[in-house]
């Protein structure tokens, strides 16, 4: 399941998504709004996304999940437009029958959505300031 | 030919606007887009060179060519997650 | 934050309870009570425990997590006695300010409380026998 | 000297209740324990084999002494999580 919003993600109903009785193992993981960046401190994060591609790409690093680990289920939801702190920009459910793969499945899923869903975080900093995180680009 | 090209985060920023005209002779590259659109914002030369580009929602190397009506995106490096 | 309960686990609470603006991810571990293993149907899980045992080492190895990885928060739920289909029998919260902290913290508990916390399972199987589950004892 | 040991899982199912007494001379070590409890609990001699024990809550090798007073707890191979 892959699911772009503009609400706050409600971990609760990603569980729910993700349970069945031939899980006997179930990874949630949250990324969530940090106050503190290398000193600096954040006010609130800003998702902007190209939402037709996200999909996409999230629904193809689902299958390829599925593929490569036996999962009972998976589900993938991400924040966009205006987030808090200490809300969750991303929640990642992924269940199994045994605890490796919901784990490996889980921590795969977020490097590679990191690395390839068009999806940009701006940091509104607490000064007043604000920019868009381009990784590797020089400021 | 002219390509409308998806402009995203900084790139949607520093421009105004979410989509941007360029100009192209025929047949066309993804490099060749990704050369003239920095002529033509020289102020996202920077971040244009760290991108990648999408066709119709699939990213596309350089060397693909661009069809006539294709949707094209310009994909700054990513922050998600 | 450890803690032995013989009601069902509330994912919710165990997560507000690592919740931190600190803190840039969280991992959610969930052990849930799979119907089918090797071919057999499971009617419900039963836990028994070393209360005062568990507690210690349920709390060392909170201890040396935090020791081990940088975190900001750690909680650890065990159900204990009756535990139907689909219901968590352990849940284990992590949050830290890098996501790689909370994945490998979370993993390592789960593994660590399977080998040395006094508590074990006894299989309720549909065809009304039972077993309590001590592995590496022959049948 | 008495020591009262305290049993779980199977080994509280097969014996019927959740503790035993052993009589050991004094000084005793968890080993002479372990041998003493599988030749009063036959019937769970297989698992004694494979349990480790405990002090006040606490792992013990067998190579150490039991001291008076302290609680004992038979630890079966552990199946929670």
């Amino acid at each position: 399941m892959i699911q772009l919003t503009h609400d706050p993600i409600g971990h609760a109903d990603v569980l729910q998504t993700v349970a069945s009785t031939a899980a006997g193992a179930i990874v949630l993981f949250l990324g969530t709004a940090r106050e503190m960046t290398g000193g600096r401190r954040t006010a609130s994060l800003e998702y902007d996304c190209y939402e037709a591609m996200a999909q996409k790409e999230l629904a193809a690093l689902e299958a390829e999940a599925r593929d490569r680990w036996e999962l009972v289920d998976c589900a993938i939801v991400h924040r966009l437009g205006s987030t808090g702190l200490g809300e969750a920009s991303v929640a990642i459910a992924v269940s199994s029958a045994h605890r490796a793969a919901a784990f490996e499945a889980g921590r795969w899923l977020i490097d590679r959505i990191k690395e390839v869903v068009p999806i940009w975080k701006k940091e509104n900093w607490a000064d007043g300031t604000s920019q868009w995180v381009h990784p590797g680009v020089g400021e | 030919m002219k390509i409308r090209v998806k402009l995203f985060a900084a790139a949607r920023q520093t421009v105004g606007r979410g989509e941007v005209e360029v100009e192209l002779s025929e047949p066309a590259t993804v490099g060749q887009l990704r050369a003239q659109l920095a002529r033509q914002l020289p102020q996202l030369a920077g971040l244009i060179g760290h991108a990648s580009f999408a066709l119709d929602a699939r990213y596309a190397d350089d060397a693909e060519p661009l069809p006539a009506g294709a949707e094209v995106a310009c994909i700054p490096p990513v922050s998600g997650g």
